[in-house]
This record gives C-alpha cells, structure tokens and sequence, in this order.
C-alpha cells in the first residue's frame, strides 16, 4: 500500500487519507462569465504529469497539500496548508469588485 | 512404499506414517509428504487430467508451479497436490474428469484435437444449420460451461477463521536459496532487522535438491553452515511454508502463512527467488514419468522418492548431468542422456567422462522427438530419439528408448513475477538464449538466478551485492565494498522446441496448446502477444505462463519476425501464486455505530433498519405490522406524545469571532442576523448548484452556533467546512460533536406536560420559549440543550444531551411520560409525520440534480449575499427555463390502499402509457391522520400547478391520477407546532 | 445500600453492556467496573474508563490555559507527557489539547480535570473539547501490545517504533482512534480512544484479537492492584 | 461438434493465413478521409459502421498498442441497459439489441451469453432507486422487475441474505443483462472493418494534432504524419490527454478500475450479481472462473497497477454475499483506466475544433455501449456532424449549461 507522508502526523499508509481534488483557484463568482463558471466546476485539466492537490487525514481531520504524479503516483512533496493560503479570503458584492479575493 | 536411505528425504520423518485416501483408496505416506510424493512413492504418478484433451497427467515441477497436480479437496477445489502435506484422514480426488480419474470417458476429446484448432470457439458454436436457434451459442454454452472449469465448490462450505497481521523490517528477503541466505545473512550481520521468506518447509532453495558437483556434497555441506548462521542471528526472522504473493507500492508485501496474511512492509526488499525450470516442447511432453529434471531431483532429496526405474534425461545444459549422476547414485538405471547442445557447446568435458566411466550413453545434438505411451496415455514408456538438424527441426530417422521417466533440462525462467509487478522489465540476451531483468524501482533489489546468475559461488557473491547496495539505502554496511558478480555459465538451450506434425506437442500444459496453436494464432492475425495470449488463452491457466512464456515468446518472435525483446511476455500480476479469498478477507471488519439507546430499542422491540454504520428503530413491532405500527405510533404522536431517538443526527459546532460569517458563505440562508436563542433551517448546496444536506442551525452565542446535518451527511459536511476554512481562514473553531451529543425529539400535544415533570430551571411555556427557539437547561440533572423544531409537525422539542447520558435520558423521559402514554416511534414513521407536513428528506426527495427552486426551497436561499458555496451555480440554474419541481399530490380517498403507488414509480406527461417521464414519485405514504394516500413528485414543470392532475405509471402498468395539492396537507397554517 | 451497577448513575460508559465485571465502584459520579474474574494467566488485560474524566482544549491559547493551572506542554504534536499529578496531556495538534485523569483512582486525581473546566477559560482563541462524551476511552495492558494492535492496525506500534509518551492518530479496525503509548503501574500500555458511538465496535475487535494471547477483560481496581 | 470445425480437421496444414481475422501490418498512407484515434472497440466499432452503412472506407484507426488492449481488454464484460434516466436507458437498450446479433454480423462468435443481471439492494434508499430503474427500464421496452428477497433467494439459494450485516431488502431483476467475450467484440469489429478496406494500425500512436483556424487538418505520429477529413477520438483513459494535443480540456477525471479473477472451476453460478452497498459484482465466465469487481480507486490516476487494500475489501465483500467461496483461489488481478465525468455519463458528439468528433467519458459502462455508440459516431461523421438525437443529450456542452444527465448510483459497482 501506497505511503503518504502527512505534515502533521508522518508516514501513514493511504487508506488514512482521503484525496481532496487538485487545489484551484475559484474564479471571482460575481463577476466571472457563466462559462468560466462552469469551467471552474466540471473542467479539469486532468494531466499525466505532477498536480497539487488537498489530501485529509481522516483519523485527525486534518486537510493538506500534496504535489503527485499522476502517472508514477509518486508523491513529491506534502505540506500545511498555509504555506498556500495564508490569509484571510473575503467575498464582496459587486459594487466593489476591485476588492481583492 | 519403499523409500531412497538418507540423506535422501529431507522433508520426511520416516518414523510417522500417515494414511490418506485419493481416489476412493487408502495409501500410506510419511510426514513431510505432500500429496503428490506420498502418491508417486506409492507409484501412483496419474494425478490429474487436462484442461480441453483431459489428458492424464503426473507430477512436472514437485514445486508447487503448474496446473498438473491440481486436485479436489473436501471443500476445496484446485488444490496443488505437490505443495499440500498429507495429514492423517486427508482425502482427495481427481477433478475435471468425467466418471474416475483413471478411466476418463472425456478422454476421447483428445482424439478430436484436429477439430478444435487455436480460438476454435470463435469460428463455431454460433451458427446452427437447419436448427430453431438463431444464435446457437445459446445451445453450446451449457455443454462448453460444463466442460470447463476444474475442481467444484461445495456451496454449504462454512468459511473458517483467517486473520492478518502487520509488521515491518529493515530488510524482507524473498527466497531462501543461496543468494537469500546470503543476503539475509549479510544485512543482519550489519545490524538490520531482517525477514527471511520461504515457500518451502525449510530453508535452502536449490542447495536442497539440485546437485552443484560430481560427488554431490558441496549442496549439504554449504546448506547446513548458511542454515547456521541464519540460526544463530537474532536479527533474522525466518518465515517457512509462507509464500510472498505479491509486491505492491512502496515495498508493501502480503506474505501468507498458514491461516494468516502478514502485511509486511520492507524499507529494502531483496528478492532471491530463483528462477524455474523449463520444459522442452515434443510429441506427448506432458505424459505422466516426464518432469522437470528439478522435480526428479526434489522427488529424491526432498521426500527419498524413486522418480522412476528407467531415465532419460533430455538436457540442454550442464545440470541435467548432475541429475544423471543422482539419479544413477539412487539406483535409478540412466538408460541415457540426450544433450541438445551440440559437442562443441558442451565446455566440460569431465562431464562426459564421467557418464563414459559410468556406462551412461550419452548423444549429443540429438533431442527427444515423441514420447510413447502405455494404454490410455497413462505413464511414459519410451522415447524416440532424433538428431536436430536445424533450428527446430530433426532427422526423419530416429532410434527408439525404452524408459518410464524423462527429466527435462531446457534451462531456465527467472522467478520475475513479483519483480514485473514491481514495474521490472524484461529484455532478452541472445547469447545466453535468457530473459533478464532489469529497471527496477528504488528500495527493490534481486539477486541470483532471478538476476540471470547461476554458477553457485557467483550466486553467493551476488546476495552479498544486493544486500550491500540496500543496507547503504538505510545507512548500513557503508564501509563495505560493494563485490562484483562474474558468471559466464550458459544454462538455456535457444530451441528447444520440436514441432510434430501429429502435434500433443505442448507448450501449455495448463491450456493443453501445442506449439502449432501458437504459431497459427499469429497466421490468424493476432501478432502481438497479448493478442496471442487472448485469442489462444495461452498463460492464461491456473500457472500463469510459468512454462509457457518463454517458448511461447521464441514461437511467437519466430513467426512475426520480431525479437525477442520486442515480443517480451505478457504482464505479470498479481498474486504471485494463487491465493485462497478467505486470506485476502481475512477477519472481515465490518464498523458499527451505536445510539447510547441501542438497548433500550431492542427491549421495546424496535424493528431496526440499516442508516449508515447506525442502526435506527425504523417502528416499534413486528415487520409484518408494518402498516399498523406505523399507523398507532402517527396517532399517538399527533393525539398524544411520543418519543424518537434521533442521536444519530450530525451535530457541528462553530466557535469564534466568524462563525456566522462561515455560516453565511457554507449555508444558503442567511445567519449573521440570526437572533440568539433562536434555530433556523439550514440548506446546504454543494459549488454545482445541487441541494446535498440540511439541518437546524441554533445560535448559542454571538459567535456560538451549533448545526445540525443528516445522518449520512455529516461527515461529508464537516471536512468540507474543514476543507472551506483552511482556504478562507477565517477565525473559526468548527468540531464534529455527532458523537459527542444524544438526541431524543419529544413530540405531540403532551409532549410540554411531559417535559415540565422532569425540567425546572427552565421555563417551558410557549411566551418563554416559542416555537424555533433554542434554551439550555437541566432535565432532572442531565445538562440539556432544548430546540422548539417541528418537523413532525406538533408540539416538539429536541432534547440534545452529552452522550453519557443519553440512556439515562431515554429512562427518565420514558417513565415521565407514562402518564401521558408516551410511545416510541421509529424513522418510518417520523417520515409519515414529516410528510403529512410536506417536509422534504434531502436524498430521499432529492437527487443528485435538484437545485433548491425545483424543491421549492427559494425562501431558503438568501441570494443577496456576496457568496456562499454553489451560489452562482444556483443564479445559473435560476436563470434557465426550469423542467421539474418536486409537488405534493393525493389520491382519490377511495382509493384502494394495495394499490398505492410506490417510491420510484413515474410520472408521465400526459394520460398515454408511452408518454415522456417527466418525473417520478419520491414520498409515498397512507396517511392514517388525513385518511387518505399522499406523497411528493417530481413532475414536468408544465404539471407543477396546484390543483393540475398527474399521471403515475405503476409496476403493474396501470396508469394512477393524482391531484397537486397544496403543501402542507396536514395543519396548513402550521398552528399545531406552535402551541 | 444497593451493590453499585452501570445503571446506578445517569452518567454511563459506552461500552458498559460488553463488561462481563461483577462489581462497581463510584468514580467521578459514575460506575467504574473494579474487578472482573480473570484467570492469573492473561497476559494481556483490556480495560474501560470510558467514565474517567478528560477533557480537552483547542485555540492559539489552549496552551497557555493549560500552563496556567499548571499542566506541561508536550514539545510536539503526537507526544503525551503526564502531569506532576499523574494526568496525561496529550498534544493532537499544534493547538489542540487532550488531558486525560489519572489512572489511579485516589478521588483528588479528577479534581484537577474538574478544575480546568471549572477555572475560565480564555475567553477567545480556547476552545474546550467534548471528548468526555465523544471518545470512549479503552485501556489495554500487558505484553503483546504492539502485536495485538497490528492485528487492527497499519502503524507500526512496536516499542522500538512507537516510544513511550508517543500519540499515533490513525485507524484501526477501519474507524479512527487514537493510541496514546504511556505507563500504568510503571508498566507500558496503551490508551485507546475512539468514537464514542464505536466503542462496542472496537471492544469487540480488541476482543478477538487478544484471544490469540489469551487476553482478558479487567476492571480499574483489579488491575492497580496487580 | 460442429460442421464448421470439420475443414481444419480435414486438411492437416490448414492455410490460416486464408482466413485470417485480422490482415498484417502495412504502411501508413499519407491522408485518409476519417481518422480515428484508438484501436479499442469502440473505434473499430465506430469504423465497422462507417465501412458498413456509410459505405466510408478510406479510415485510418490508429492504436498506440494492440487492438482492444485498452479498456475493452479490461472489462469485466458486462452488457445491462438498467440505468436511471430516459437518456441513458434508451440509449443501452439499443446497445443490447445490436450486441444480440453480433455473431452471425461478424460471422465471428462473440459469445454473447444472456444471464440475466441482479443487483441487491440492502436499504430503503437503494429500493427507491431501483425501482426507479427498473420503471424507466420498462418504460423503454428493457426486462427489468424489482423481486423481493423470497425471489431474490430463488434466484440465488447459496446468497447470503445479509452480507455485512446489511440485509437484502430487494433485488433489481435484470433479464436482458448478459455478457460476451470481450475481446472478440472488438476482433469482430476489426475483421468486419478491414474486410471492407479500413485499415487498422497496431503500435501506432498520436503523438500531435494539427488544428489550422479551429478545425482539425492532420494528425502527427510516431510513424508520421497523415492529412485527414476529420478525426475522431475514442481513447478511452487518455481522453484528456489526447483532447489536449487538440487544444481544449475535458470535463473528465481519471480513475484507474480494478478488477479480479479466480481459477476456474465448474459452473453454480448463472447470473451477474452486485451488490450496491458492499461495492462488489460477481460474475462467472464461461471458462468458469469467477470475475470480480468494484469500485473505482479513490484518487485519479494514469497507471494501471494493482493495490492489495482494494482486493482485500473487494474479496471481503465477496465473502459476505458468497461465503462458500472462501476457499476459492483468486488467479489474477488486473486494472483499467476510466475517464469519469460528473453525471456518470458519456460524452459523444462535437468538439470544440470543426471536424473532431467526441467519443469519450465512458468511466466504468463503455463496453456495453460499444455497438450503439459505434453505430452512433458513425451517423455522426457521415452526416457531416448532425447529430443523431439518441446521443444529442450525451453533447460535452451540456456541462456548460448545467444540463447534466446525471447517472451517479445506476452505475456505482454493478458498471
């Protein structure tokens, strides 16, 4: 069985894990077109090649990232999730969408 | 029974016999024995038949490595009789024969061989001449489906008990042959923990049967001071009579022994497993008397059994002298030794000097053309000896052999299953006519004769090699040089394959396929060998191309024109050999999950359903009262009190400044403003638009809430909130408190008057505590939190209490209520109830498609709000023409209640039987309170007005009318709930 | 007075229908099985304290509270360290807490649990947990250990790999728990804490998986006595 | 014995090669009229009816392995037409009629074994829905009936009726549900296709696509380069790769599939069994082995390797619902690649680039579709992309409108 190193609790074989899907940016859902939308929710880019992606650790709860490969299923590199979003996201109405997301 | 002397017969205890019966008859072998010794010590060398010809076949490898000695157990089909040890009162018989092993009237099929070319089954069977079948495969496939198959299972069988076990180590070696031995020792001499596996019941591998010199000592001598050291080492765990079945990521290997599968993981894995030996394709090659020089040997060494009384060896190498010498020490007459090498390939000529000084013939270039056989195909009695001209080809004079063994030394396959799984590849060495591996991932080492080295002192070096190379993987043995491994010694023939045109000339025993088969697969069209292997099943049997691969790939190369290399074989998988399903299940583990009521249910004798891993009173009584339960456990709630566990609800709770910020963006409604004290209906969407849970939403505090979800629906919810909030980070504790939390709903007109009994620090009347608010108090002593919902409709409250008082809880609410007739009632019935109040159950009136305007649910949606999770998707769905929504609907009071339809059945578009779905019935329910039948639709969009008629199609075919109606159907202004 | 039994009390373990013990006593307002009969052979004993005290605490400030009434800190996630009074904190994660009473049933070991409850807690960024009613605590003891758990377990939980004071948050069995590797009557063992509406679940594998060391239910008192 | 067989025993070198199946490689020509890219069954299928019906035959399938040794190999071969929507079910049913006449089409036996498909339903959620099924079924001709456990246990006496503790509550009764030789589906797709000028290439693999102003104009492989009229994908596993090479992205993720055999023994088994909750289906083949299979792996990815943790649950599951099996001996373990969309349905039609044709999404249900989507594609390119109405509502546009045709739980484990 396949060994996937959690940030928070080490080597643990991958039936601990369940896979969260690839990390993506959400488009700003005010003012994104329909079709980006919709891209956005059933598109993927689904390559043969190395993605980053949310793994939980089910016994603790706890959701990381994961840099695979998605053909030799390597797993390169694990690590919290803050390394990546690292602050505070907030959503605003229209009337002021120049406010970052 | 009359045995070889010592040393012959390392397995065997001579001093216990042990009967057994095969075949209806009693026999006599030794402890130690396996089946197959203890049958051929018993001169019983007919075993089992064939797969397509039911040919009689014996012994080939004394291995446990082909499909000839598979037999049927009590119980237990395709059992091998060469690995199997005989225990007293065993009792085996022949299988895949029609009428008793020794008289097979199936036998004739082999007559009909010529009828039955390579992928004969796809050019016949389908058309029938002047027959009623159209497709006559219907009339062919009972009788081939019969033919088929091998051993039989007993289908009463009670499965016993099998478990598994982890465990770890430094180092697993796989094989306990030299270069295992070597390796092993090596890596724990440097301090790694080390596991040593072996299939057979002691350690050794070839240094327990094969020969290595003239005199025949060097094996014994070498063994017992390796088997020393490995004694002496506690780091070495030793495993016998445990197979290493597979390799899988990450060094992750299921070794089964006895009724247990250990799942071993290695840092570094060494596998030393050898390599088998292979047959040469002639005339009858598969007659009972002709195996694998090996399987003589191990025949003598292992279990002092004479293989026969008269041998031929047929060799390509130098290892069949070696077996001509054994055999000749244990008085077995070597009436000659065929050498497919020409003179000038044969490097040692002391070799021949010795079969000379022993009056041994000895005919070199020649090969055995056809085997002859006794009446019946039962047992080899000679051979016809010819001279190879050519690749393949012979003289058309031979000479005639009389004996009743062949052993057959063509050379040798590398071991490379568990190495090919690992993502090995094979490629081919003209010169030394073998398959080696190579490209192995990291942490995965071989050594030996699977690493296509064979002269013993090399293989030795060569376990020293690898095992240095894996112990500096794990910082060992760094001081150590790494040696390097010399070894020229050739031990494959190119050829040796001698097609005959009256073909029995096998390249698969477990198939029955002969070299022509091969060969015609390929004129049909099917180049490639993964094509050969499908259109003719080649390697396809129970030995999984053991033997069959590599003359199979020199046929296949040959006819394509394409090398070896290119050919290759087809994949290896898994398991290594063939594994028993109960060890792969093992002790099966099936979770459960309880209320802290459980008991309390069973008592009451509580009809229980499966929700989840829970298990949830679905009524009170006996299934086959069904409708009446349901019907007095209603009532009592609508006229009275009654009480359901509802502990297996979801609860989460938020914590800290945001927690109504998150509720805002995870939740459809809106909740900043939400009042303290107060609950409200929670919808959660997931980001395509589509309604996937709900629940009750109570604010505790400021920055305090907690939620409710369903049952099945909580765990998804909380790591998706868990997964929101890494993103968002917004300042938030969010728990899973399902657990820690049971829940009773105490609902019906009495249920306050039951209530005030038990509750007094809180005050209960409706000015002090309405309808959807949320309080915290004491019932007796128990802390409580109280929710005012009403999803059943009546006067209700939820009663959420830490677990470990759940029972208790139960208890005290149970004997308070007795004075009002308190009655449990059961989820089937809590499902009535709602529905009566049209009250939607996400999943169950919901699909993997509704959007919360097709359930009516707009009201709680808040799309003001700058985000929530599936907003747009919803504001997309919102602005299309919308196809369905999910209505209420009665039926006619008259209506029969037999007939009620059922959830699933469909609504159609109009009163014609072959109209278009338009929706489908997902409530449905007699309402004993409105006397009449009512439910939730799906219908067209064009159907949803209130007061319009819907069709519903019904299993039986009938065509059912039903009226939209308003929702609710019971207590339209929402009165009862209020009090 | 009437002999002590599980339903004696409102406050009742998780597990308490699977218990074969004849005799209860009074801890911390619930029944604690004391004894059960257990052949002096078992070399393996399996224990509840699901009714023990504990408690836990998450938030940027947990570890201050904790430090405040006087508790250590493991250095890291996934180390316990017993407190000067015998409780074991457990650290989860870098902000999340688990103290668990002291084994040994002098009735002053469950104040200090009362106490952390009892004393503020930081007003924000302190979370308390709800693992008195979410988690079932079982207790195994003796040898095999390692082995009895790599029956149900895909950890490596041998002494070499699992040290004392050593936390693995994993699954068992396939539900989750979490092994707290720690000493009782200075002999090693292992807590085990899972989903309270799984505790019978987890008994009852534990169960079959002591069988093959000849493992036996005991109660609290039976075992400090041993 | 057959009267078919009597030529190869009469004449002792029977010269093969004169009915070959399948004719020997030959060069690449430097354009075709339709190029298809994927040698499975459903692009010898798709070029069969092309060469058949349309009487088009200057087609080029392109295989970067052997023919059918992708997912048609590695099937489980079931053939159903019991799905949940209107969409889906009208489509298989028409799958399952074609499938019935194959062999005497292809004057090749495919094997086509009619058993009759149970699925066991083990809560009140799965009744519901396959009800449902088994309403919609009906509705469009198929024999599906809901039984209740007495007729479940008829059907299957030596059933466990409450594996894992979850009771049989009701059995989804599926007469049309059968099975076939894998393999030779697409053998006899293959022969048909070549027999009428198609020409098939092995090892021959995509390696670019060219698009000039949207529109597909040649492909690039590892043999060259080839103009071509239009293309039409169906690499089932690889469909996103190879839509990349075109320039636009799928709504698809890859999961591998795995699935299981054991030795064989006689047959006891008739029907093909699954089980919804204990994710398992049960088969036994014609060579009486017994095949198995379930879920898909639980993260998406491009490798067909084996797991052990999968094979132990699934073999768990089979001991529940068949507990005598125990002492079975499994023989293999093998795995496919599956392109799974959203709705649990296929994607067929148009493309974003003109004149690249979609033949993809088919996750764990594409065998049993082979010869109406075959037949479908064909209509499709022949008419110059008007799309036939069976697959109008399968277009990968559906996506962008939120128009799902969705299939979860009619295809969970049963495939």
């Amino acid at each position: 069985m396949k060994i996937i190193n959690c940030p928070l609790n080490g080597p643990r074989n991958i039936s601990e894990f369940v896979h969260g899907g690839e990390v993506r940016e959400m488009p700003n859902p005010t003012t994104c077109t329909d079709k980006e939308w919709a891209d956005y929710v059933f598109y993927s880019n689904n390559i043969a090649g190395i993605v980053t992606e949310w793994w939980l650790h089910a016994p603790s709860g706890y959701w990381f990232i994961a840099v695979r490969h998605t053909v030799s299923d390597e797993v390169i590199r694990t690590f919290d999730a803050s390394e990546l979003f690292n602050q505070r996201i907030d959503f605003y109405m229209l009337d002021s969408v120049e406010a970052p997301l | 029974m009359s045995r070889l002397n010592s040393p012959a017969g390392l397995l065997i205890n001579r001093r216990r016999r042990i009967s057994f019966c095969f075949e209806g008859k009693q026999f006599e072998g030794l402890a130690g024995d396996t089946l197959a010794s203890a049958l051929a010590a018993n001169d019983q060398w007919l075993m089992s038949r064939s797969f397509k010809y039911h040919r009689p076949r014996g012994p080939l490898t004394m291995a446990g490595q082909d499909a000839n000695t598979l037999v049927q157990l009590e119980g237990e089909p395709n059992v091998l009789a060469d690995k199997i040890e005989i225990a007293k009162g065993l009792i085996a018989t022949g299988q895949n024969c029609n009428g008793s092993l020794a008289d097979d009237s199936d036998a004739f099929l082999g007559h009909f061989s010529r009828f039955m070319p390579v992928g004969f089954y796809y050019r016949s069977f389908y058309k029938m001449p002047f027959s009623k079948y159209k497709d006559s495969w219907k009339y062919w496939e009972p009788t081939i489906r019969r033919k088929a198959g091998l051993g039989e299972l007993d289908l009463t069988f009670k499965p016993q008990y099998y478990d598994k076990e982890y465990l770890f180590y430094d180092v697993v070696v796989v094989g306990s042959g030299p270069a295992g031995l070597s390796a092993a020792i090596t890596s724990a001499e440097a301090g790694a923990r080390v596991l040593l596996v072996e299939e057979q019941p002691i350690l050794g591998g070839s240094l327990t049967y094969h020969r290595f010199d003239q005199e025949g000592l060097v094996a014994d001598v070498l063994r017992v001071r390796l088997l020393a050291e490995v004694a002496q080492n506690q780091r070495i765990k030793v495993f016998t009579k445990a197979s290493c079945n597979g390799w899988f990521t990450d060094n992750y290997l299921p070794v089964i022994q006895g009724n247990r599968m250990f799942k071993v993981r290695a840092k570094e894995c060494i596998v030393a497993s050898g390599s088998f030996e292979q047959h040469v394709v002639f005339r009858n090659n598969d007659l009972p008397g002709i195996m694998m020089s090996s399987a003589a040997m191990r025949l003598m060494k292992h279990y002092a059994v004479k293989p026969g009384q008269s041998a031929v060896v047929l060799t390509g190498n130098d290892d069949g002298y070696f077996t001509a010498l054994e055999l000749d020490d244990q008085g077995t007459d070597v009436a000659a030794v065929i050498d497919m090498r020409e003179n000038k390939d044969i490097h040692s000529n002391e070799l021949k000097t010795i079969l000379a000084d022993r009056k041994i013939d000895l005919f070199t270039g020649h090969t055995v053309y056809e085997a002859m056989a006794s009446k019946g195909n039962k047992k080899v009695i000679g051979v016809e000896v010819r001279a190879i001209t050519g690749q393949g080809t012979v003289n058309n004079k031979g000479f005639k052999i009389a004996c009743d063994l062949v052993c057959m030394s063509a050379g040798y396959m590398p071991v490379y299953q568990l190495l090919c799984q690992a993502g090995a590849q094979l490629s081919y060495d003209d010169v030394a006519s073998e398959f080696s591996l190579n490209k192995l991932p990291a942490h995965l080492h071989i050594a030996g004769s699977v690493n296509a080295t064979h002269a013993l002192s090399a293989v030795l070096t060569d376990g020293k090699r690898a095992a240095i190379i894996a112990l500096n993987n794990i910082g060992l043995a760094l001081d150590q040089p790494v040696p390097n491994v010399e070894c020229q010694r050739k031990v494959n023939f190119h050829w040796p394959i001698f097609s005959h045109p009256k073909g029995k000339d096998f390249v698969d025993f477990d198939e029955d396929l002969q070299a022509k088969d091969i060969v015609n697969a390929t004129r049909l069209g099917y180049r490639d060998i993964q094509l050969v292997k499908r259109f003719s099943t080649v390697g396809m049997g129970p030995s999984q191309g053991r033997h069959s691969a590599l003359p199979t790939a020199r046929l296949v190369a040959d006819s394509t024109d394409r090398n070896m290399t290119q050919t290759g074989v087809t994949t290896a998988r898994p398991p290594f050999s063939p594994e028993k399903l109960a060890h792969l299940a093992g002790r099966i583990f099936t979770p459960y999950r309880r209320t802290t009521m459980h008991r309390r249910h069973l008592a009451l004798g509580a009809k229980m359903m499966p929700a989840g891993n829970w298990q949830r009173p679905a009524f009170y009584g006996h299934e086959k009262d069904r409708d009446q339960c349901m019907h007095r456990e209603s009532v009592q709630v609508r006229t009275k009190v009654g009480i359901i566990d509802v502990s297996t609800l979801g609860g989460i709770e938020l914590r800290g400044p945001d927690s109504a910020e998150f509720m805002n963006r995870i939740f459809c409604y809106t909740f900043l403003k939400q009042p303290v004290g107060k609950t409200r209906y929670a919808v959660l969407t997931n980001e395509q638009g589509v309604v996937i849970d709900d629940g009750v939403s109570c604010r505790i505090s400021d920055e305090h809430f907690y939620v409710t979800a369903t049952t099945s629906g909580v765990d998804n919810v909380y790591r998706d909130m868990m997964r929101w909030n890494t993103q968002w980070r917004l300042d938030v504790d969010i728990t899973n408190v399902t657990s820690a939390f049971s829940a009773v709903n105490l609902a019906g007109p009495d249920a306050r008057k039951v209530l005030e009994l038990l509750v007094k620090d809180t005050d209960l009347s409706p000015e002090a505590f309405p309808y959807l608010a949320y309080r915290e108090g004491q019932v007796v002593d128990i802390p409580a939190r109280f929710l005012r919902v009403g999803f059943v409709g009546e006067l209700a409250y939820e009663i959420h209490v830490p677990s470990r008082y759940g029972e208790a809880l139960w208890d005290v609410l149970l004997e308070a209520g007795r004075a009002f007739d308190i009655r449990p009632f059961g989820i089937e019935t809590q499902r009535l109830l709602r529905l009566e109040k049209g009250h939607i159950i996400v999943s169950q009136d919901t699909d993997s498609m509704s959007h919360p305007a097709e359930l009516s649910l707009d009201w709680a949606v808040n799309r003001k709000k700058p985000f929530f999770v599936g907003r747009r998707s919803i504001d997309i769905l919102q602005a299309q023409p919308q196809t369905r929504k999910l209505v209420g609907f009665k039926l006619a009071k008259d209506f029969n209640i037999d007939d009620k339809p059922k959830e699933g059945h469909l609504v159609l578009a109009d009163n014609h039987l072959t109209s278009k779905i338009t929706g489908n019935i997902t409530s449905c329910e007699f309402s004993p309170t409105l006397d009449m039948i009512i439910g939730l639709a799906f219908v067209g969009i064009h159907q949803c007005a209130v007061g319009n008629t819907v069709y519903i199609k019904v299993d039986s075919g009938a065509l059912i009318l039903a009226d939209v109606v308003k929702l609710p159907f019971y207590d339209p202004d929402n009165l009862r709930q209020q009090i | 007075m009437p002999a002590i039994t599980p339903q004696t009390f409102k406050k009742r373990s998780f597990v308490y229908h699977k218990l074969s013990a004849k005799h209860y006593t009074e801890i911390a307002g619930a029944a604690v099985s004391i004894h059960s009969v257990v052949e002096p052979q078992a070399t393996v004993s399996l224990c509840d304290l699901s009714n023990l005290p504990r408690t836990g605490f998450r938030g940027l400030k947990a570890a201050q509270h904790l430090l405040s009434v006087g508790l250590p800190i493991p250095a890291k996630p996934n180390q316990a360290e017993k407190s000067a009074n015998g409780e074991l904190v457990l650290r989860l994660s870098q902000k999340e807490f688990w103290i668990l009473a002291n084994t040994n049933c002098e009735q002053s070991g469950y104040s200090k649990i009362d106490n952390l409850l009892n004393t503020t807690v930081p007003k924000e960024q302190c979370f308390a947990l709800y693992c008195q009613d979410s988690h079932a605590w079982l207790l195994l003891t003796g040898e095999y250990l390692g082995k009895i758990m790599a029956k149900l377990c895909g950890v490596d939980l041998s002494s070499e790999a699992f040290p004392l004071g050593s936390i693995a948050q994993t699954s068992a069995g396939r539900i989750n728990i979490i092994v707290v590797h720690h000493h009782f009557n200075g002999q090693p063992c292992f807590s085990l804490l899972c989903d309270s509406a799984a505790a019978e679940y987890l008994w009852d594998s534990l169960c079959d998986a002591m069988q093959e060391f000849k493992g036996k239910e005991r109660g609290l008192l039976a075992l400090t006595n041993s | 014995m057959p009267f078919s067989l009597l030529k190869y025993a009469l004449n002792n070198d029977y010269p093969f090669e004169k009915d070959a199946d399948l004719p020997k490689p030959t060069e690449l020509k430097s354009t075709y009229d339709v190029v298809i890219i994927g040698g499975g069954g459903h692009g010898v299928a798709t070029a069969y009816y092309l060469a058949k019906y349309h009487g088009i035959t200057n087609v080029a399938i392109l295989e970067k392995g052997y023919l059918g040794g992708g997912n048609t190999a590695r099937n489980t071969a079931v053939i159903r037409s019991n799905y949940l929507t209107s969409e889906g079910v009208s489509f298989y049913t028409e799958s399952v009629k074609l499938f019935k006449q194959l062999s005497q089409e292809f004057d090749f036996n495919i094997m086509y074994s009619e058993r009759g498909q149970l699925t066991l339903a083990h809560t009140d959620a799965a009744v519901r829905g396959f009800r449902q099924r088994a309403e919609v079924n009906k509705h469009f001709g198929g024999r599906t009936e809901l039984i209740d456990p007495q007729a479940v246990k008829e059907l299957l006496p030596m059933l466990n009726m409450n594996p894992a503790n979850m009771p049989v509550l009701a059995g989804l009764w599926h007469l049309d549900g059968a099975t076939a030789r894998h393999d030779a589906v697409a053998w006899g797709y293959a022969k048909g296709a070549t027999q009428r000028g198609v020409e098939l290439h092995q090892l021959t693999e995509v390696t670019d696509i060219v698009v000039e102003n949207a529109k597909v104009t040649a492909v690039k492989t590892n043999r060259g380069k080839i103009q071509c009229g239009c293309v039409i994908q169906a690499v089932s596993g690889h469909s996103s790769l190879v839509a990349a090479k075109a320039g636009f992205k799928m709504p698809i993720s890859t999961y591998p599939l795995q699935a299981m055999v054991t030795q064989p023994v006689k047959p006891f088994l008739d029907p093909l069994v699954s089980s919804s909750a204990l994710h398992c289906y049960v088969q036994q083949t014609s060579r009486g082995e017994i095949v198995f299979g379930g879920g898909s792996d639980p993260y998406p990815l491009y490798n067909t390797r084996s797991t052990l943790e999968l094979k132990e649950s699934l073999m768990a599951s089979a001991i529940e619902m068949f507990p005598f099996m125990a002492n079975l001996r499994l023989m293999r373990q093998w795995a496919g690649i599956t392109d799974m969309t959203a709705d649990y349905s296929p994607i067929m039609g148009l493309s974003p680039v003109d004149n690249y044709y979609l033949d993809a999404g088919w996750g764990t249900w594409g065998f049993k579709a082979t010869p109406i989507c075959g037949k479908s594609m064909a209509e499709l390119v022949a008419s110059g992309g008007k799309i036939p109405d069976l697959i109008a509502p399968f277009a990968m546009d559906r996506f962008n409108a939120f128009r799902q045709v969705n299939e979860m739980g009619a295809t969970a484990a049963s495939h």
